[in-house]
Order: structure tokens, then C-alpha cells, then sequence
């Protein structure tokens, strides 16, 4: 890699987060370029910058400290036109509910969530459990260990956050 | 009031009664609970005249608040000994709490409109190059098949990836098979809880089943529970 | 898509391109955008002459009349590297595994296949069509009519089997 300019380097990294599909942590890529990690967060930042400035068809996306190949969302409805996919599914009221309650106080148990809502939220958590959107992060050390649940990376991504920071703040009345 | 609003359009008692306090166009710190109880409680009945089944939730509600109403009758020296927590405060703080996070919702919805839009590809499968071009494989044992197949469906429920729909088939499990299991349980430890018969992130028919057993042994005097208030785990022992 | 430029027109094939991750008939591409397949093809030999001349990390290539998004022969080493162990699998296992959800679950389409596993099977694929353990046994009535695979007499033969039946039965718990 010693003889590649920085387009060359961008070029590579855009390989990889092709044949990855996923997302590839920042160390990774740090540790493959051999250089540290801020200068990788850096560069990447660079190519996310070059990626919007030159008009791609595609994004990167950063969740966490890992980045993706993505599509943008404009496009959204003509790659469903194209493709003859389903609709996407917007998550119910109830589940969004749910959703936004363990995003702000995780961990959380079930219970204090319904203490929240004020109602049962046990289909809503199996729903969310079951698109990925939040997960088990522990157990409670009380009785019956009730289980605590908290958010996870999918749910950024579905989100469009990098990070749990990012957020829209509570409005406190 | 507008009657034509559904019940089932309110995700549960809060939920109603912020419609309420909008509608009034007060502060959730100004409510006044007689007030507010009384349009909480012809709501109730307007649904039960349009023959709607009222969710148990908003039952006991109803009764939170007549409490408070009572209460309010009452002089006020009289209870202010006997308990720590006004629960006309504590309502008003679970309403406050709760608009917090249906507003924290709604931000969220927009944002899941934008990005709902977004795609991702599948890895690329990458094999090794130097068995390329050696013509090994299929050993023609159709239990490696069956293996194999296994192997990815086991997988893929780990997965569970975005975006990608799989028809699942779920195993489902009787409730004499279930009540079986219970006294297994319970030949080994003298009680055991509700909670805890429910593995890790079971799936919600494991759970009506687990409930409908408990019902059933109930009923043959097979088991006897205990629940300190609602939504509390429920405790089982034998009889 | 009446008011995209071409700079949008181009980002949406790449996209598009990126989510099927298969080649795509120029045919389907001049349906799509409502234009003759002569301009189609003009609009393909553009936009691979932009990913060249804009040194993009990946390239269009044309497969006869179809495009495909693919990485570049230069990067192959790196991929190899960077992608080291952990994502290879041996050939025959990719393709075993590939060949038991055709088995059972035919008629399936590749889409289908790579959900499944999680992972694109173009290649597994190949290789079974080549050893004649698979076929196409029709087209699915949906967007693009992607082909159904099913398995062929050589795979009963070659697993000792006499009909589809003699599968191995799936313990459905």
C-alpha cells in the first residue's frame, strides 16, 4: 500500500466496505492501513465527505465507530419500484412507544417501561426483540433477574444516529 | 367531547387523558382532577355504549382517579400522616414522564421515515481460491445435507438482520405439555416464579401457553399462586 | 424521475446496480427509465467511462447486454488480506450449504438462497449448475423474473436418493 495515493486508498476502502456488505469497525481499518485510529476516523470522514461532495449513488454511513456502504434514501422508493419489494413496515405507535422509552433509559426492565406507558408492552418488546431493534444487555439483580433490554446497533442504523448521544434531546417541561 | 376519537386509538390511560389535557388546553401541572376525572370516566362509558371492550388498563385508572377525587374531599391533615406519596403528584409526574417520551416518538418516526429508505447489500461470499479449481465436494452423504441445512437455520436465528424477512416456523408447544414441565419443576423446588419459566426472549405464544397452564393447574388445585400487585412476577407453589 | 439530472439518473443505477447485486439487463434498466434500450446502453458506457475516469473504487463491468457493479482486479489482493480467515469458508461447505436449502426448499430463487445464508451465492451457484446437481426450473412472477433453482436426477443419484421424498425429514420441534 506504501506506493497508493489518497484516492487509491480511498478506492481500496470503498472495496472493502463493498465485499464486507456490513460494517467494518474503525480499528480495522486503522490496523489494515497501519496507521492510528484517528487518522483512520479521519480519512473516513474524508470519504464520506468525498462520497456527498462527487454525487454518489451511494453513502457511507457511520454507526458507532464502524462504517457501511449504503444507499441514500432519496432513492428509496425507486430501488422498491425496481425490485417490486414490500413496502417497508413503519413501526406501530405502540412499539415506537416502547422503542423510544428503552432508547432514553436503558438498561431497562419490562416492567419499568410499562410503568412508563402504563400499559403491558410485552408484544411490543417481542417485536422489537425480533426485528433486531433491541436486545438483552443483562439482568436485573433483583428478584426473578428480571431482564434489561437495551438498543442496538441496527437500531441506530434504522435511525439514521451514529451514536446513542445523537438522540433528539427530551424536551423537559 | 368529540366522541368519534376510538378508544383504540390511545395507546393506554396516559395516553387518553393527555388527549384530555390538550383538548382542555392546560398544563399537565394545572390539571384538576375532578374535572378531568369526570371526562375520563364518560369516556369509558361512551365506549362501553358503542359496545368497545375496555382494556383493564384503563379500568384501573379509573379508579386512580376517583381515588385522588375522594381523597380531595377528605380535610386534609387526615391522610397527609398516614402517606409519604400524594398520588395526585405522582400522576401528574407519570403524565409529564410519559409525554416525554411519546413526543421522544414522534421525533423518532420522522427519522424512521428518512431512513427506512436506505439499503445494504449482503457480503460478498468469498471462498478460498486455491480449492477453486479442485473438483472435491459432495460426498453424496445426504445426512451432510440435512446437516448443513440445519447448521444454517440455526444461523440464521441468530442473525436476524434487518430487512430481511424469513418465514419462520416456530415450534409450539401444547399446554398438557407445558403443565408437564411445570411439575417437573416443581418436584424439584418447592416454588418457582412466573418469570422464570419464560426462557430468555421467548416468543409470546410461550408465554400464553405458560399462563394458560398455570390457569389450568390453578383450577385443579395442582398448584397455588401468589402476586404482590399488578404486573409483579406471579409465584407458584405446589398444593 | 422527470426532474433528475444525469448526475441523479447515474447515481441511481449505481444504486440500484449495488442492491441486486447481480448483473443487470440493459433492457430492464431502458424499461425502467423509459427510454430506448440504444440510449440505455449510451447511459451504461457513460457512467463505466465516469467510474474510471473519476477513479472510483469500484467498476460497472458489461457481461454481454447486462451491467454489474464489481471491485477492481487491482484491489484483489487486499480484499484477500483484509478479509484473511475469518469470512472464507471452504468451497465445498459454501456449496453444500448452499445445495441443502436448494434441496430443501425448492423452488427457490438465488435471492431467497442469499437471505437464507447471508451471503451472496453467485459463485456456489455456478459451481452446482457446472457439476449438473442443480437447474433452473422456472422464472418467479416478480420484478425481473429471477430464476427458480431446483435441484436435477443427478443430485437424487448422487446422494442415493430415489425422489425428494427420501430427504432427510426436518425435526420441526
Amino acid at each position: 500500500m506504501k506506493d497508493m495515493d489518497e484516492r487509491n486508498i480511498m478506492g481500496l476502502i470503498e472495496t472493502l466496505l463493498f465485499v464486507s456488505g456490513d460494517a467494518i469497525p474503525v480499528k480495522r481499518i486503522a490496523d489494515f492501513l497501519d496507521m492510528d485510529v484517528r487518522k483512520a476516523r479521519k480519512l473516513m470522514e474524508k470519504l464520506i465527505d468525498t462520497f456527498n461532495f462527487e454525487r454518489r449513488g451511494l453513502q457511507i454511513i457511520r454507526v458507532n465507530d464502524s462504517y457501511q456502504l449504503a444507499t441514500r434514501p432519496e432513492y428509496g422508493e425507486y430501488i422498491e419500484k425496481f425490485f417490486g419489494g414490500d413496502k417497508k413496515q413503519t413501526l406501530s405507535q405502540a412499539v415506537l412507544e416502547t422503542l423510544s422509552i428503552i432508547a432514553y433509559r436503558q438498561p431497562i426492565t419490562r416492567m419499568d417501561i410499562e410503568l412508563v406507558r402504563g400499559v403491558k408492552c410485552e408484544y411490543a418488546i417481542n417485536v422489537l426483540m425480533e426485528k433486531g431493534l433491541i436486545k438483552e444487555v443483562g439482568r436485573m439483580d433483583a428478584p426473578g433477574r428480571p431482564i434489561l433490554y437495551g438498543t442496538t446497533d441496527l437500531f441506530l442504523k434504522s435511525f439514521g444516529l451514529t451514536s446513542l448521544e445523537e438522540l433528539p434531546p427530551l424536551e423537559e417541561e | 367531547m368529540d366522541y368519534h376519537v376510538k378508544l383504540d386509538m390511545f395507546e393506554g390511560p396516559l395516553d387518553l387523558l393527555l388527549h384530555l389535557i390538550s383538548k382542555a388546553k392546560i398544563k399537565i401541572e394545572d390539571i384538576s382532577i375532578t374535572e378531568i376525572t369526570e371526562q375520563y370516566l364518560d369516556y369509558l362509558d361512551k365506549m362501553k355504549e358503542f359496545d368497545v371492550e375496555i382494556a383493564s388498563e384503563f379500568l384501573v385508572m379509573a379508579a386512580t382517579l376517583l381515588y385522588i377525587k375522594s381523597r380531595s374531599l377528605l380535610p386534609k391533615q387526615k391522610y397527609e400522616e398516614q402517606e409519604e406519596s400524594d398520588p395526585e403528584q405522582d400522576l401528574i409526574r407519570r403524565l409529564a414522564e410519559y409525554k416525554k417520551y411519546k413526543e421522544a416518538s414522534e421525533k423518532l418516526r420522522k427519522r424512521e421515515n428518512i431512513y427506512s429508505n436506505i439499503y445494504y447489500k449482503l457480503p460478498e461470499e468469498l471462498v478460498d481460491e486455491k480449492e477453486k479449481n479442485t473438483s472435491t465436494l459432495i460426498e453424496g452423504d445426504v445426512n451432510d445435507l440435512l446437516l448443513a441445512f440445519l447448521k444454517i437455520m440455526a444461523q440464521r436465528d441468530v442473525q436476524k438482520s434487518e430487512r430481511r424477512i424469513y418465514p419462520i416456523t416456530r415450534r409450539s408447544i401444547s399446554v398438557s405439555q407445558r403443565i408437564q414441565q411445570i411439575k417437573i419443576i416443581l418436584s424439584k423446588t418447592s416454588q418457582c416464579s412466573f418469570f422464570q419459566l419464560l426462557e430468555d426472549n421467548c416468543h409470546r405464544s410461550d408465554v400464553v401457553v405458560t399462563f394458560l397452564a398455570v390457569l389450568e393447574m390453578l383450577k385443579d388445585n395442582q398448584i397455588r399462586i401468589y402476586q404482590q400487585g399488578q404486573f409483579e412476577d406471579i409465584v407458584i407453589r405446589g398444593a
